[in-house]
This record gives structure tokens, C-alpha cells and sequence, in this order.
């Protein structure tokens, strides 16, 4: 059976390390943080200003001037702090993010991220996807293994336009776990109830399945 | 003492003129100038280039701005969300043109004209479409585009507080592009909440010296939407 | 939660080793890691670069460090003054190479580093002996060199409070170089006179967010030359 | 008789006007503020972050770690902000200086500055000189007229190591003033008791002389 979008964030969040800086994308990242466990410092940064982004506000404590890069009221942790753009940029072009984690449209098979314009589209939005893809130590991508028509998102070569060569190390879908190895795709979890077949024929690139194991849902 | 404060919302917004560059702080809602923005609409210019993050939401900000007319070109980083319907259709029907620019590029290109510098190399957007056109350079084996700084006519900028001499703090995630933008113009306009007396912000703590305000508009009861007047 | 303090002088700077570039904070005398500094001198360390404004103040600071031999090379803006004779000394006997650098440029080489940009575009000496081998561009009619990031292995920073993410604020002019140089090593290590709980410093003013710091250590009465104990 | 160097830096003060931001280069333009009148709000910046640099301290009230660019003990004005280094450096090449005034070696007619190294010596002391004279809208220099030996420090070509080419636009020394036009240089103010000849023989490049006044020493 696919993965949820919340198993998929519970197999990211089981990542992300004691005092990581973390960058969320917009979409479905955003579901990361309540996965993880209380005990561990990660510390969430969003590109508008915001060093230490902490949950949602409790009802009648939300304040309008505190958004995350998406857009929703959030928090900010104790110890968290302000910074303007160009600081906030510097944090993720600098190396500082110890991981981002973004939607895609594609990966390929080199780690290519094309997550910022469909090819038919006259112009795309960008925002901070460039930088910090670029920037980031490590690019984890968590999106859905196939389009809505079933077409492959993981492929061998890209076709669609790029955001970031080479970048991303590992792709977390609804069927599963891959990580992006020098020259190879190793699908290392797969969701219970589905096998190396199915994930393979789903996707656009040769996948190494000899180590493969089923995903815990017990997270 | 230089006095920086406009009296009023004309008086505040009444040097742009057809034509200019403006820079306009805020991302999503917080930080938006909404009520400078309020003003430019009333003074009713033409040709405007705008550059700000994103493309407005619904009719208010940047969105009103383009609804009324006043906009030829817009740079930003991300134009194409729901709420920013006034500019999509705009764009479909040729109505204004459109540069893209990496979030991180786009600071960092301000903040490169308010430091008087000539460009700088960033990793960032190599190999893709938004390199086109664009000098590249390999330093130390890594590869590079040159980006060129961006300067302005003007900055409208939303903060939270102002003292007499335009020493500024801002407010959680207002702050934002408005401390880069307000040193990228050749004339700044600041909204402010709130007037304090000259000592009663820290000078540890002030975010913006005043020596980049030229002049700042106290909102205190002010509606956006109220005629300016 | 990372525990980013260092329980001794030795803990905090035995990350140090031979041939390491180091940036240290500091303008004349406020800024100035002295404890750090004299932490690096009982290390016995070698061949050091030094990145710093000044070339040091009598046998203290950078001076005190190039006195006892740590250092071969020093990157610096303001070397000959009097009070630097501790330098004079050991660059008129060949013992330590000196690179000039215009202030400005230093401060930005070393964000540029921190910003992960790979160059910028300067009018900073142009047409001067220190432009030159440097690739001249022409941008809008303007002259403009290439200046390349100054990253090092090593910070040394002095703030005037920490809290236990690593947080800091500085204090008036000892600010200087450091919120800089914090952002731009490999690994950076802050003296701080003191240390305060999460919380204590509002975000509103944090200048350096801890997430540019690797450790700290809290001077409390530590005086300098007492051997690192 | 020549200007004492607090009669250059009164010469000084009178021209900078209201609302202007000043750097002050160390040595003697440190003299100028206490020329400026009490009524006159001239605001100066020190280039290692102190925007609004006010008078040294009482007595009882030094505070070390606030300094001036030449290392003394300063306070800060009300309204003052500290800033980082970088920050610092873009007020001053930003253009938000509306003058700078420095000392030098050598002034050539074209407004050529040379003020950070001595040709014989291997290297200088650039400190924040070269940004400072790039960035600001207006550069003046306070030295004396010559050298000690006697020599000319206003030339018509500089010999010297260039700071920063034709930037200077007014010249205060010991024995006048002297405004940098695109053609010439203009002897607008000279010393009480000094003829413009003598003026012009302590000048290795040619002075119009026509409109040239007697300096006030009642500033």
C-alpha cells in the first residue's frame, strides 16, 4: 500500500539528526516536524528570517508577522532568533543547513533536482529552491514517487528544466526510500505491501534493490 | 535636526514619479508597505517597475498596485501563487513583464547596489535557465554566475518602530527584505507604527541606522484604502 | 541539545593545529578574543595564518601570538603602527610574510566566504598597486576588481553574551569584525564574558544566531597569561 | 602666517554643513568636531561601526571597548547605532558619507588621493582609506602645504602610490583652501598674512589665484 504524505514525513523525520539546521520546503515537507521526537533538537529554519521556526500558535496566540517561507502562521522556538534576508540566505548558501527538504518534479538519477518550472510553463516560481539547493549539505527530496498520470518522477536523465545539478542524496516517496549513491539509485525502504518490482517499474531510472528493507510504520 | 517625518501620505510618496524602480520590502503579508502602497495607488503613476518577493495576494499590497494600473514590470521570486490572481492575469494578457530572480539572488543583488559593490559570483540557478545570458565563472574549480547589483529610485519599506533621526527596528519575520531594500534606494520611504523619542531604542539593537531613512510616515490610525488623505 | 560550551580554555581551542588560517575579531582593542589568543600561545601551535584588522597592540592580542612564534603569515589593513612593533620586528627579519588588504574589502572578503558567493565586484582599489593581478570588470561604465571569499579553518571571536544555543550579542564598538568572521570558518569559537539561559536575549537582537557558533567559552574571571588553567 | 592645525580644522568645520554624515580620518581631522557649532547637527561615522561618534568621554565615564577608528576613546550621540564591519563599509561605499575627510601625502590636480603608503617604503597602512575615498560623495584632505623638507604635496601628477584617483574636491591646509575643479585647481581661501605667490610657490601645480579670499580666523 503507497505511503501516506504523513508516513512519508514520519520516514524523513526519522532522519533528521540531533542538531541538524533543517530547511523545509513548501507542500508536503511542511508535515515533517510534528514526526519528530520531542527529545531531539532539529532545529527548523525558514528562509524569511526566521532561525529556530517552532510549531503552528495555539489559538488566540497567532501573530501576523510571523509567517514560514509557505506562508502559515508558525512560532519560533526559545532560543530562536530574527535575521533579515541576505543573513537568512547566507545561513543557506553558506553550508549552515545540515539538510533541506524539497518537493520535486524530478529527480535524476545524478542527483539533478527540477523542482521550480514545468517545461510547458511560460515562467515558474523560484523562490528560495535555488539557493538553498545549492547550499544545503544535504538535499533530501520527499514527493510522490509518480505524477498523477503515473509517469515517473525518478528518472535517468532530466527533462525538465533544473533547479540544481547533482545535489540531492535521497528521495523519500510513497513507496519508498532511495538513496542517490555516486552512480547508482539504491532503494533502501519500501512501503509494506508493495515489492522491488512495482517501485522499479514506477520509476525511470535502475534502481538497486539487493538491500532493500520494508518500512516500519511503527516510526 | 534633519526632520524625516512626512505629515502625510502624499507628502510621504509624492517624489515617485512615472517610470521609477521601487523596491518594496515584505514577504507574503508581513513587512508589506501596504500603506505607502495605499498612497502610490492615489498619486495614480504609470510604468512602474516593481521589485518585491512576491506577486501580491488578492488586491491588497503589490497586487493593488498592479490592479490600478500602475505597473509595467515586476521582479520577484515568485509569481505564480493562487492568491496573486491580479498579476496572472496581467501577465496572460501582455499587460507587464516579468524577471525572475533565486530568493537568495534577489537579497543579495540589493543588498550588493546598497553596499556600492559591482556584482557578485554565486553558486546559485548554474547550469540552469535562469543563468542564461548570465557571465560565468570557474573560481577554485567551482563553478559561478556574476550577478549584477540591483538599485532602485526608490525603497518602500514597512517597520515597526522609528525615531526622530530614522533609526528602525522591525517586527518577528517583517523584517524580512526591508533592512537590505532600505539601503538600495536613492530615496527611502519607511511606514512605521509607531514615533519614539531619539534614546528610546538601544543602540545595540537598532536593526536600520538612520542614516539610510529619507523619510518615514507614521501609520497610527490610518486605513489602507482611506484616499490618503 | 548540542552543549556548545567549552568547560576549559584548553577544551575550547585544541581544535587548533599547525598551518591553520585563523580569523580573529577585533578592531584596536575592543573585540579582541585575548583569552583565546592566549589559549592558542600555551597550545605551542605553528605556522599560523592570522587574519585580523591590526597587526596587535604591544605583547597583547595578535602580538602576543606572533611574539611567541605561532605565526608565519599574517592578512591584515592597518600594520604599521606604533604599537605593533611586536610585527616590525619580525617582518623586518624575514620571520612573517604580510598581506595588505583595504578594510572594506577584508570585511566583505570574509562575508562573502560566510555567504557562500564565490567573489564580488569592487571600486576599492582601483588603479591602485593593490588591485594588482586582480581581474578588472567593467560594469555600466564603472571599474570595478574581483575580490575572492577569505574563508579559514578557525574563528576566534569575542562576544559579550552567549546563551546555551550559542546566541550572542556584542558590546558598542567591540562588534566590529566579529558577527563577520563568526559566520565565515570552518569552526568557530567564541569567548564570552558571560553566559545567559535560553530566552534571556530577546530574538529581536540577537546579532549572531547560534547556529554560526561551534563552541564557547565563558571567561568569568580568567585572566589573561595565566596559562590556559 | 600659517593656520595652526585647529585653524585648518575650524576651516573645515565651517563647510560641513547640516544633516551631513562625516568620516574623519585619524590624525588631524579628529580635530574637527569640536569646531562644529553646538546648533548644527553633523553626524560622524567611524568605520569600525559607530554611526554617530559624539566627543571622548568625562572623565569616569571611558568605556573601552568604544573607540574611534584612530583608537581613542569616543561616546556615542543619542541616536547612535552600532553596526558590524560590512555594514560599516556600506554606509562608506554606499555613498551615504556625504564627506570624508582625510590626511595625505599627496594631492594631484586631477584629485588624485595618495595617502596609504610612502614610495620608498615596502608596504603602508591602508586600514579603511581606499574604501573610504571610493565610496564617499565628497572627499576632502586636511594636511600642511608641504612636507617637512618643504616639498609640494599639491602636485599636478602624483608620484606617489595611489589611494584613489580624482576623488578629492577641497584641500585645507596650513596655508589655504583649495577647491579641485575638472580643469584646475581654484585658491579659494588663503591664511591671513600669506600672499597667494607664496601659496603658489609651495604648490607643485598652478593655482588660479583670481577669486582667492583672506581666511576668517573668527570662524
Amino acid at each position: 500500500m503507497l505511503l501516506s504524505r504523513d508516513q512519508i514525513a514520519a520516514c524523513v523525520a526519522k532522519d533528521l539528526q540531533e542538531n541538524w539546521l533543517v530547511n523545509l520546503g513548501i507542500g508536503m515537507p511542511t508535515l515533517i516536524p510534528e514526526f519528530i521526537p520531542k527529545e531531539r533538537n532539529v532545529m527548523f529554519h525558514s528562509e524569511n528570517g526566521v532561525v529556530g521556526m517552532g510549531p503552528p500558535p495555539l489559538p488566540g496566540e497567532e501573530d501576523l508577522d510571523l509567517i514560514s517561507a509557505g506562508k502559515g502562521l508558525i512560532t519560533l522556538i526559545p532560543g530562536g532568533a530574527y535575521v533579515n534576508h541576505t543573513d537568512s540566505f547566507a545561513i543557506a548558501r553558506g553550508g549552515r543547513l545540515d539538510c533541506a527538504v524539497l518537493g520535486a518534479f524530478q529527480v535524476a538519477a545524478n542527483g539533478d533536482l527540477c523542482n521550480w518550472r514545468l517545461p510547458h510553463q511560460k515562467s515558474g516560481s523560484v523562490g528560495g529552491a535555488m539557493d538553498i539547493a545549492a547550499g544545503a549539505k544535504r538535499v533530501y527530496v520527499m514527493m510522490t514517487h509518480t505524477t498523477r498520470e503515473g509517469d515517473a518522477k525518478i528518472i535517468a536523465e532530466r527533462t525538465y528544466p533544473l533547479t540544481a545539478g547533482g545535489v540531492v542524496s535521497k528521495i523519500y516517496t510513497d513507496m519508498g526510500v532511495i538513496s542517490v549513491e555516486a552512480n547508482e539509485l539504491i532503494l533502501e525502504g519500501i512501503a509494506p505491501g508493495i515489492t522491488p518490482e512495482e517501485v522499479q517499474s514506477a520509476t525511470g531510472a535502475h534502481l538497486n534493490i539487493e538491500k532493500v528493507q520494508e518500512i516500519s510504520l511503527n516510526l | 535636526m534633519q526632520n524625516k517625518r512626512a505629515h502625510t501620505l502624499v507628502e510621504a510618496v509624492n517624489v515617485i514619479t512615472d517610470g521609477m524602480t521601487i523596491l518594496i520590502g515584505g514577504f507574503g503579508g508581513p513587512g508589506v508597505p501596504e500603506i505607502l502602497i495605499d498612497g502610490v495607488c492615489e498619486l495614480g503613476v504609470k510604468n512602474l517597475t516593481i521589485v518585491s518577493n512576491n506577486a501580491g495576494t488578492d488586491k491588497s499590497g503589490v497586487a493593488r498596485l498592479m490592479d490600478v494600473g500602475c505597473v509595467s514590470k515586476l521582479i520577484c521570486t515568485f509569481p505564480w501563487a493562487k492568491e496573486s490572481y491580479v498579476f496572472k492575469e496581467l501577465y496572460d494578457n501582455g499587460k507587464i513583464s516579468l524577471e525572475i530572480v533565486p530568493q537568495g539572488t534577489l537579497a543579495e543583488r540589493i543588498r550588493t547596489a546598497g553596499a556600492g559593490l559591482g556584482g557578485f559570483l554565486t553558486p546559485t540557478g548554474v547550469g540552469t535557465d535562469l543563468a542564461e545570458g548570465k557571465k560565468a565563472l570557474t573560481i577554485d574549480g567551482k563553478d559561478y554566475i556574476l550577478e549584477l547589483p540591483l538599485r532602485a529610485d526608490i525603497a518602500l519599506i514597512k517597520a515597526h518602530k522609528a525615531d526622530l533621526r530614522g533609526n528602525l527596528v522591525y517586527h518577528k519575520s517583517a523584517r524580512n527584505f526591508n533592512p537590505i531594500m532600505v539601503m538600495a534606494a536613492n530615496h527611502s520611504i519607511i511606514e512605521v507604527s509607531e514615533e519614539v523619542p531619539i534614546g528610546n531604542l538601544d543602540p545595540e539593537n537598532i536593526i536600520t541606522p538612520g542614516v539610510f531613512v529619507d523619510s518615514y510616515f507614521v501609520t497610527g490610525q490610518y486605513k489602507v484604502g482611506s484616499g490618503g488623505k
